[in-house]
């Protein structure tokens, strides 16, 4: 192996997402990263957290068009991630604190990572 | 500390002259290692088409009927890929910049290569290896 | 002597008529008419008696003086009345000390009452009465229809316009009584006439506002009022020497020491009136006041008394370290005015903070008193009448037509209203531009200052002061000019008659840069000379240099002509943004937004909140000073 | 007729003077930070190709207002050296500068308004200063007139050493050096693009290069008063000054408006200010 | 009018990147430092189009870009070149089949000199701008004669009207 | 309300290199409101992970950015062996490593010349560029590229460096580290240059910890994290110490890469004293199967090459989380109180890749 770095991955449930996230924060964990991945009819989000050096993945799975409540009120920078999500992927991401609106990203294409091409412009943050 | 922290570079520059490289006076710095542009050995070219098929930007085609080898300077990234995958010798790495153009043209070269009485075909398979 | 009696009862004629005048037509007719037989008259004045020198007049004296004190009763009665209604007990004190000393003074001293001419006339009086005459009735003109429209747009204002118009006319025979009276009993009384002509104004309106600032102005005013009449007072008690109160005989004094009192007195009067700091307060708050009254009183004549007097008393200021404090009190109200003149956007407080400033500046020439700076003084008094009325009136115009009053708001005024803006444009140019009236006196008064013992700290004043002059006109003028695309013009339609007045007096603002050295060498020079023996004056080559700087301003807009064929047009840069021509870009969080240009205000370093409270500090202890100072030198 | 032939030759002189002063800077410029630089003659080319571009504008009334600028540049430098009055020649300047920032605000373009404002920062930070070396000047000669000033043999550098530091302190501005260049730079990164300059393209901004030079020479004629009594020390003063301008351009940062309108008053309230207490001290002592 | 051809020692150079990775974008930099110091050619990075008379783009042309590409091109003032740098401003390179990349510079702006190379390197940068200075002085050649039918035309519709 | 002026800021703008764009609100020059907006590079490049084989890609991530283009390379490359469970040799985990600093050093001299040019310091500009140029010497000499090296792939490295280049390294480092502490010194010793710098732009240590800032940005405020400390490549070997400042201002942040250029240095010269022998790579067989999030320590921070494989030579997914883009939010927080004079500098101060960024 070329590096020897621990990597954990939890699944967490959509309603549990913003309390664990809480955990982390209250646990002195920094957001790393929040990153999605289309599996095939789905998305799998990755809330990568970091500790000293300890590597932490909270994954979420949620189907298109699933609202996921915005973790920026807990880790304010995460409108960053948060905006691309919906931007590249289409999935809405409601309450987030700066929102772009779609802007974040402007592509070609809407949604170029979406499974549905389909977005949540018309559901996010009513 | 000090307002003038800079003055010894300045004075230094002022006393040792300009180091600027009087390109194109002089020509451009190259090292054996430079990548500058890929040229073909039409002569040795047995239009394997590996050096299409492994570059990262499509920038070279291959057609064997007709014998031709393209490469779209334009394209080319002269990452030297098609270089180090060759089985046969035929590209290689030059290491002059090409000039700028005023038109966009793709390359065109013909394979000269006549197959010899043996064929040996080995080799490539073996180097080819994620072929699949 | 009966130009001069006329130019002081016909306005009150006048006034008394427009009591009964009722529609706009009429009164409009009535004003226009008078305006034109008032400025004819003083015009006849000028050439009457401009190559006079002073001239004296033994007007009845008597039963003038007798009204004259019985209308004073009868204004502090109507100061106390007014003071129990709005419960302001301060006016009330103030009105009642004064009146308490002047009858004092008419009891006690009635002997050394007489002045042995009441009236005279010389060059700068001339000066004083063209101001009032041609410019004080152009914007008697001008405000009929301006008031008209005033109640269109504040249907809530109480319609007092007979009212209005009698205080003007009121005010303007005031202002001739005062410029031409050599009795100081008399200058007093016009004097508080003007207070209470402007007490009335700012009031108009009759908001709470307006109410409590006029009390301001009012209870400022009668300070000034009450050291005023404590200057009569000393100057009757030492009638022998001093000259009592014939103005004449107290300036020729030959004690000097014992003028110095009085004369830092009435300065004081004079500091209130011409609202020098720290008592620049009331003239911000009379901003609230009809735009016609801010041009009539607060900027172009009724401030003026108060530097006319410190210039009359010049030269029993100069090279005393009293005249000398005065002086400073100017200097540093023009240098801290024109500083926190930066931080206004309301184009009637820039207006304001300038005149308090361009007062503070003829102050402190008058308070060092030197012949070039008297000289410089007057051109100042000149070129800030013309150049200030007009700006007054055109920001009360624009205000009509752009419904703000807001600097920011008159960005693209050469689209919208381009004729407005032009004049405009000469206005704040004649403020401060180089070939223009102000900046010559300024110049002057720098090469004068060069010559008294510590004139440096003036140079220093001026130096900084015409720098921050320059920052606050200029960014005016560059909203005024600023080409926007798609607005629309706005200039039609609205009230015909005003413009006529603007134009007059954009004319006389080209007309007075361009004879100055006329003006200068037939009224100031003579007068200068007359009082000092020595007169300045501008060498001609350079008089000369700036007629050619004048005449290159005039022809150059003819380049006009030529760029406008070849140019391509291009939208403005926005970072490689797509343009829109009224400069909207797509912007961040995907709102659609639109540039805006903003001039600079610098509140944090040159706020009023900044530097008010220094500024009225220092100078209340350099009054304090000019007094310990006279007391020492007696 | 002296003066006329002043006038005279400062018109048709001073572009070709300031155009090679320029050269000369930036080629010291250049050196300094080790590289070759353009040829001398590269400011003329440049202002040579400006005139050969397409004349494009956001209105047509920024041409107006930058030829009346360069008009009344040209105007007061040849006052200068007509030997006219310094205040008025100094007036005359201001009226200049206030047409290019008028040209600036007309085209109502964002970076050309924050431009302006900076220049009228600028304007506000260095007229103090201006004002005082002309009344140092005069203190010194008891004229105000450059062609008596000129014809001193009062070495006015040992009475105005302040006044003249000062000077040189807002020449900085006035150069559009570093690290003064607020409202438009000769260097091409600025946080305002071209500020002032943004929008005037073609032979508009060569007529603001062109200014700059006529400016540039009268500018250092000012610095000459200073060391008018000796013709060849003067020359030399000069040459020491403009070249520790450009050492002071490439040693600093360019700093915020805040400091530089500072500096501008501090200089003239110090080392002005201070200069002019004590000289007149010693005057009236000495009178 | 004139015939002196300022333009060719006077180009003043605007970049834009467009979507590049950098590596073109730091080597157009690396051009005005003084190993490469195309001050040397009287060359100045203006950073304004209003200014400048060469338009050096780097990288492939993204959504966003097309219309600040388009409004910069169409802000400089004529004569003016464009100057494509590096693989991907000329075909779209290595990202030409990205979702978000329309292709080279010539898709939303006519190109007049291509400069091959991924990083193109400061020399060949420079190879380019000379490469344009001729086609520059072509361009302003056609101009001034242009301008000249122009206002002939001109003149003769003023004295008839 | 006081007067604000409205500024569009880029995204073309002379002193901002790439194009990032900022709707700047301003009271006079004083920043009221300033949101950045991005997109002008994305090209989508994740996405030619579907395209392109797994050990082609390696050239694409190269070209995320040509600055940190090693790096890139280098973490992917990290990714891909860590799910095939490939150990890479020695030798080659050095050979990173120098590179890896190379890239390092040419990047922050970049960078050091950008912020001085942002500061409208053109001669410090043209001297941290004239380094640089020395750092790209070395890196051209060693792998044929100036700006992208080419030369990291899956399994190892393709090129070597020979023992007299390396000597040749070892003898010229002690020259450069004595040229670089001079720049240095300009830059945290001159007076213009701090009293641009300091005092602006503060962001605390909790603060900044909180928004999740990385790299220099994040050291400068005192946050000791640097991935480098992980041991990838030969860091572990040699050992390592992030350099930390604590002011958390733009002074901070400059100090905190002026200090690791001196780092990177040593660094350099103790990767080259401790060079093994041995081979360049191994070779690479099979298909990626799994998933793995790589770290490494960019110049602007930790970059994370999130790589997934299902068993084709296509990759499934690669997601590129980049310095930059987690340094955002402390732009947005530190923007806002700032003179419009300062826009660049704080921007620049967090070392902006946009190209990284939008990827």
């Amino acid at each position: 192996m070329t590096v020897n770095e621990e990597q954990t991955t939890i699944s967490v449930a959509l309603e549990d997402l913003v309390r664990e996230v809480e955990g982390l924060h209250a646990g002195g964990y920094r957001l790393v990263q929040i990153g999605c991945t289309d599996i095939g009819g789905a998305y799998e989000v990755n809330y990568s957290f970091d500790k000293d050096y300890q590597f932490k993945n909270l994954r979420l799975t949620v189907g298109p068009e699933t609202e996921v409540p915005s973790v920026s009120g807990i880790y304010w920078g995460a409108f960053v991630y948060e905006n691309e999500m919906h931007d590249l992927f289409g999935i809405p991401v409601t309450g987030i604190n700066i929102d772009f609106k779609g802007t974040f990203i402007k592509t070609a294409e809407k949604y170029p990572f979406s499974v549905t091409r389909l977005g949540g412009d018309r559901c996010r943050n009513a | 500390m000090g307002i003038f922290q800079m003055t010894k570079t300045v004075l230094r520059n002022l006393a040792g002259g300009p180091v600027t490289r009087q390109y194109p006076a002089v020509p451009a710095r190259t090292c054996p290692l430079t990548r500058g542009h890929v040229t073909i050995d039409p002569a040795t070219c047995r239009s394997c088409g590996l050096c299409s098929r492994r570059c990262p930007c499509e920038a070279i085609r291959i057609e064997k009927e007709e014998k031709v080898w393209e490469i779209d300077r334009m394209r080319c990234i002269a990452c030297g890929d098609c270089v180090e995958g060759c089985p046969f010798g035929s590209l290689t790495m030059e290491q002059e910049y090409l000039p700028p153009v005023v038109e966009h043209v793709v390359e065109r070269h013909t394979i000269t290569y006549v197959k010899p009485e043996k064929p040996e075909k080995k080799p490539k398979e073996e180097s080819a290896g994620e072929s699949a | 002597m009966q130009t001069l009696l006329f130019l002081i009862l016909f306005p009150i004629l006048v006034a008394c008529l427009l009591l009964f005048v009722k529609r706009t037509t009429l009164r409009y007719a009535v004003v226009a008419l008078s305006a034109l037989v008032i400025g004819g008259a003083s015009i006849y004045l000028l050439m009457q008696y401009a190559l006079e020198g002073a001239v004296y007049f033994a007007a009845p004296s008597e039963a003038a003086s007798l009204a004259m004190v019985a209308i004073e009763m009868g204004l502090a009665l109507f100061i106390v009345y007014m003071g129990a209604k709005f419960k302001n007990y301060l006016a009330i004190v103030l009105a009642v000390v004064q009146a308490a000393l002047v009858v004092y003074l008419e009891t006690t001293f009635s002997g050394n009452l007489h002045a042995v001419n009441n009236l005279f006339i010389d060059q700068f009086s001339i000066i004083m009465a063209l101001i009032i005459g041609i410019i004080g009735s152009l914007i008697a003109v001008y405000a009929v229809r301006y008031m008209e429209t005033y109640h269109r747009h504040h249907p809530e204002v109480r319609d007092r316009q007979t009212m209005f118009f009698f205080v003007t006319f009121a005010f303007l025979a005031a202002m001739f009584g005062l410029v031409f009276s050599n009795n100081l009993m008399w200058v007093f009384f016009f004097w508080e006439i003007t207070t209470i002509t402007s007490f009335l104004l700012i009031g108009y309106s009759e908001t709470e506002e307006a109410t409590k600032n006029a009390f301001l102005a009012l209870v400022m005013n009668l300070l000034g009022g009450v050291a005023f009449v404590v200057a009569l007072i000393f100057l009757a008690a030492t009638e022998p020497v001093s000259g009592g109160i014939d103005l004449a005989r107290v300036l020729a004094s030959g004690d000097a020491a014992i003028i110095l009192i009085p004369a830092a007195l009435i300065g004081f009067a004079g500091i209130t009136k011409a609202a020098l700091m720290p008592f620049s307060s009331w003239l911000l708050g009379a901003m609230v006041a009809p735009t016609p009254v801010s041009a009539l009183l607060h900027s172009s004549t009724m401030v003026k008394a108060g530097v006319y007097i410190l210039v009359r008393f010049s030269p029993v200021f100069a090279g005393t370290f009293t005249g000398f404090s005065i002086g400073l009190v100017g200097g540093v109200t023009f240098v801290v005015a024109s500083a926190i003149a930066i931080s206004q956007s309301n184009a009637k407080l820039v207006l304001a903070y300038s005149t308090i400033a361009n007062l503070g500046l003829i102050a402190a020439c008058a308070g060092v008193g030197n012949y070039m700076l008297v000289w410089a003084a007057i051109l100042l008094i000149v070129f800030h009448a013309v150049a200030k009325s007009l700006l007054f009136l055109g920001t009360g115009a624009i205000e009509h037509r752009v419904g703000s009053r807001d600097i920011e708001d008159m960005e693209g005024l050469i689209v919208r209203m381009p004729k407005m803006a032009v004049m405009m444009f000469i206005g704040i140019a004649g403020m401060f531009l180089a070939p223009f009236g102000m900046l010559i006196s300024k110049w002057a008064a720098i090469e004068a200052f060069v010559q008294v013992p510590f004139g440096l700290v003036f140079i220093a004043i001026l130096a900084y002061g015409s720098a921050v002059t320059v920052f606050f006109w200029a960014k005016w003028m560059g909203k005024l000019v600023a080409v926007t695309r798609e607005t629309e013009r706005v200039e039609k339609g609205f009230f015909e008659e005003p413009w006529a007045p603007l134009y007059i007096i954009t004319g006389l603002v080209i007309a007075t840069v361009l004879l100055f050295p006329v003006i200068s060498s037939t009224l100031i020079e003579p007068y200068v000379l007359a009082i000092y023996g020595v007169t300045a004056r501008l060498a001609q080559a350079n008089v000369g240099i700036m007629l050619l700087m004048i005449a290159l301003l005039l022809i150059l807009p003819v380049s006009f002509l030529l760029f406008r064929r070849s140019a391509k047009h291009l939208p403005a840069y926005m970072g490689g943004r797509p343009a829109t021509p009224d400069l909207h870009f797509a912007g961040s969080l995907g709102l659609t937004r639109e540039v805006q240009t903003r001039n600079y205000y610098l509140t944090e370093y040159f706020g009023e909140a900044k530097l008010f409270l220094p500024g009225a500090v220092v100078c209340t202890i350099l009054i304090l000073a000019s007094w310990v100072l006279a007391g020492v030198a007696l | 007729m002296n003066w006329l032939i002043g006038a005279v030759l400062f018109l048709i002189l001073a572009p070709v003077a300031g155009g090679l002063i320029a050269g000369i800077d930036r080629k010291i410029t250049a050196r300094m930070q080790g590289r070759v630089g353009p040829p001398l003659l590269q400011p003329f080319y440049d202002v040579g190709k400006l005139f050969e571009k397409e004349n494009v504008v956001v209105t047509t009334a920024q041409n107006f207002y930058v030829l009346v600028y360069l008009i009344f540049i040209a105007l007061s430098g040849a006052l200068f050296f007509a030997g006219g009055d310094l205040l008025l020649i100094v007036f005359a300047f201001t009226l200049a500068h206030v047409f290019l920032v008028l040209g600036a605000y007309a085209v109502h373009s964002p970076y050309s308004h924050i431009g302006a404002e900076r220049e009228l920062i600028q304007l506000m930070a260095y007229e103090p200063m201006v004002i005082l070396a002309a009344v140092g000047l005069y203190m010194v000669t008891n004229s105000f007139y450059v062609a008596d000033i000129a014809a001193t043999t009062v070495p006015a550098i040992l009475y105005l050493p302040g006044v003249f530091l000062g000077f040189a302190t807002i020449l900085t501005i006035k150069l559009r050096k570093s690290p003064f260049d607020i409202s438009t730079s000769h260097h091409a990164h600025q946080e305002i693009v071209k500020g002032i300059t943004t929008e005037f393209s073609g032979s508009t901004l060569a007529q603001v290069e062109i200014a700059h030079w006529y400016e540039n020479v009268f500018l250092l004629g000012f610095v000459y008063l200073f060391f008018s009594w000796n013709p060849v020390i003067g020359v030399v003063a000069v040459a020491i000054t403009y070249a520790a301008e450009i050492f002071i351009d490439n040693v600093t940062a360019r700093v915020r408006w805040q400091a530089a309108l500072k500096s501008g008053w501090l200089a003239a309230g110090i080392l002005g200010l201070g200069n002019l207490a004590i000289l007149s001290y010693m005057m009236l002592g000495g009178a | 009018m004139s015939t002196m051809a300022f333009l060719k020692r006077s180009p003043w150079i605007l970049h834009y990147d467009a979507s590049s990775c950098n590596g073109c974008d730091i080597e157009v930099l690396a051009c005005l430092t003084p190993l490469y110091d195309v001050e040397r050619f009287g060359i100045i990075n203006t950073g304004n189009p209003k200014h400048a008379d060469i338009l050096l783009i780097t990288g492939g042309i993204n959504e966003l870009n097309k219309a600040v590409v388009r409004n910069l091109y169409e802000q400089m003032p004529e004569p003016k070149v464009v100057v494509a740098i590096g693989a991907c401003a000329a075909t779209g390179g290595i990202f030409r089949e990205c979702y978000n990349i329309t292709g080279g510079v010539d898709k939303v702006i006519p190109v007049d000199v291509y400069v091959p190379g991924c990083a193109a390197r400061p020399e060949q940068i420079i190879d380019g701008v000379v490469t344009a200075l001729g086609i520059l002085e072509e361009k302003r050649m056609k101009m001034s004669g242009a301008a000249q039918t122009k206002e002939e035309t001109r003149h003769a519709v003023g004295e008839s009207t | 309300m006081p007067e604000r002026i409205v500024v569009p800021f880029g995204p073309q703008h002379p002193v901002l290199p790439e194009p990032i764009h900022v709707d700047l609100v301003l009271e006079d020059e004083k920043v009221v409101e300033a949101i950045p907006s991005i997109g002008y590079i994305h090209r989508g490049l994740e996405q030619l992970v579907q395209k392109r084989e797994y050990t082609e890609y390696v050239y694409v991530a190269e070209r995320i950015c040509g600055i940190c283009s090693f790096m890139h390379a280098l973490c992917y490359s990290q990714g891909v062996e860590q799910i095939m469970g490939i150990e890479v040799p020695d030798r080659a985990k050095y050979l990173r490593t120098i590179w890896s600093e190379c890239s390092r050093l040419h990047s922050h001299l970049l960078w050091l010349g950008l912020f001085a040019d942002g500061m409208g310091f053109e001669n410090l500009f043209m001297r941290s560029w004239q380094l640089r140029e020395s750092v790209l010497d070395v890196l051209e000499d060693t792998t044929g590229g100036r700006v992208i090296q080419g030369t990291c792939k899956v399994g190892g490295v393709r090129r070597d460096i020979g023992q007299e280049k390396l000597d040749e390294m070892h003898h010229t480092l002690d020259p450069f580290e004595q040229q670089c502490r001079d720049l240095g010194d300009v830059f945290l010793n001159d007076e213009t240059v701090k009293y641009r710098l300091q005092g602006l732009g503060v962001i605390g240590k909790d603060e900044a910890y909180a928004l999740g800032a990385v790299g220099p940005t994040a050291r400068g405020s005192g946050v000791p994290v640097d991935i480098r400390e992980t041991g990838y490549a030969a860091y572990g070997d040699l050992g390592f110490k992030p350099v930390v400042e604590t002011a958390g201002d733009c002074y901070a942040r400059c100090a905190v890469r002026v200090k690791e250029v001196y780092a990177s240095i040593d660094l350099i010269r103790r990767a080259i004293d401790g060079m093994p022998e041995g081979p360049l790579d191994v070779k690479v067989k099979g298909t990626p199967d799994g998933e793995y999030f790589s770290r490494v320590e960019q110049p602007r921070g930790e970059v994370i090459h999130y790589l997934r494989g299902d068993g084709t030579k296509h990759l499934a997914r690669a997601r590129i989380r980049t310095p930059t883009l987690a340094n955002i939010p402390m732009l947005v927080k530190m923007l806002p109180g700032a003179q419009l004079a300062d826009v660049p500098v704080v921007v620049l101060s967090i070392d902006p890749c946009i190209s990284c960024t939008e990827r």
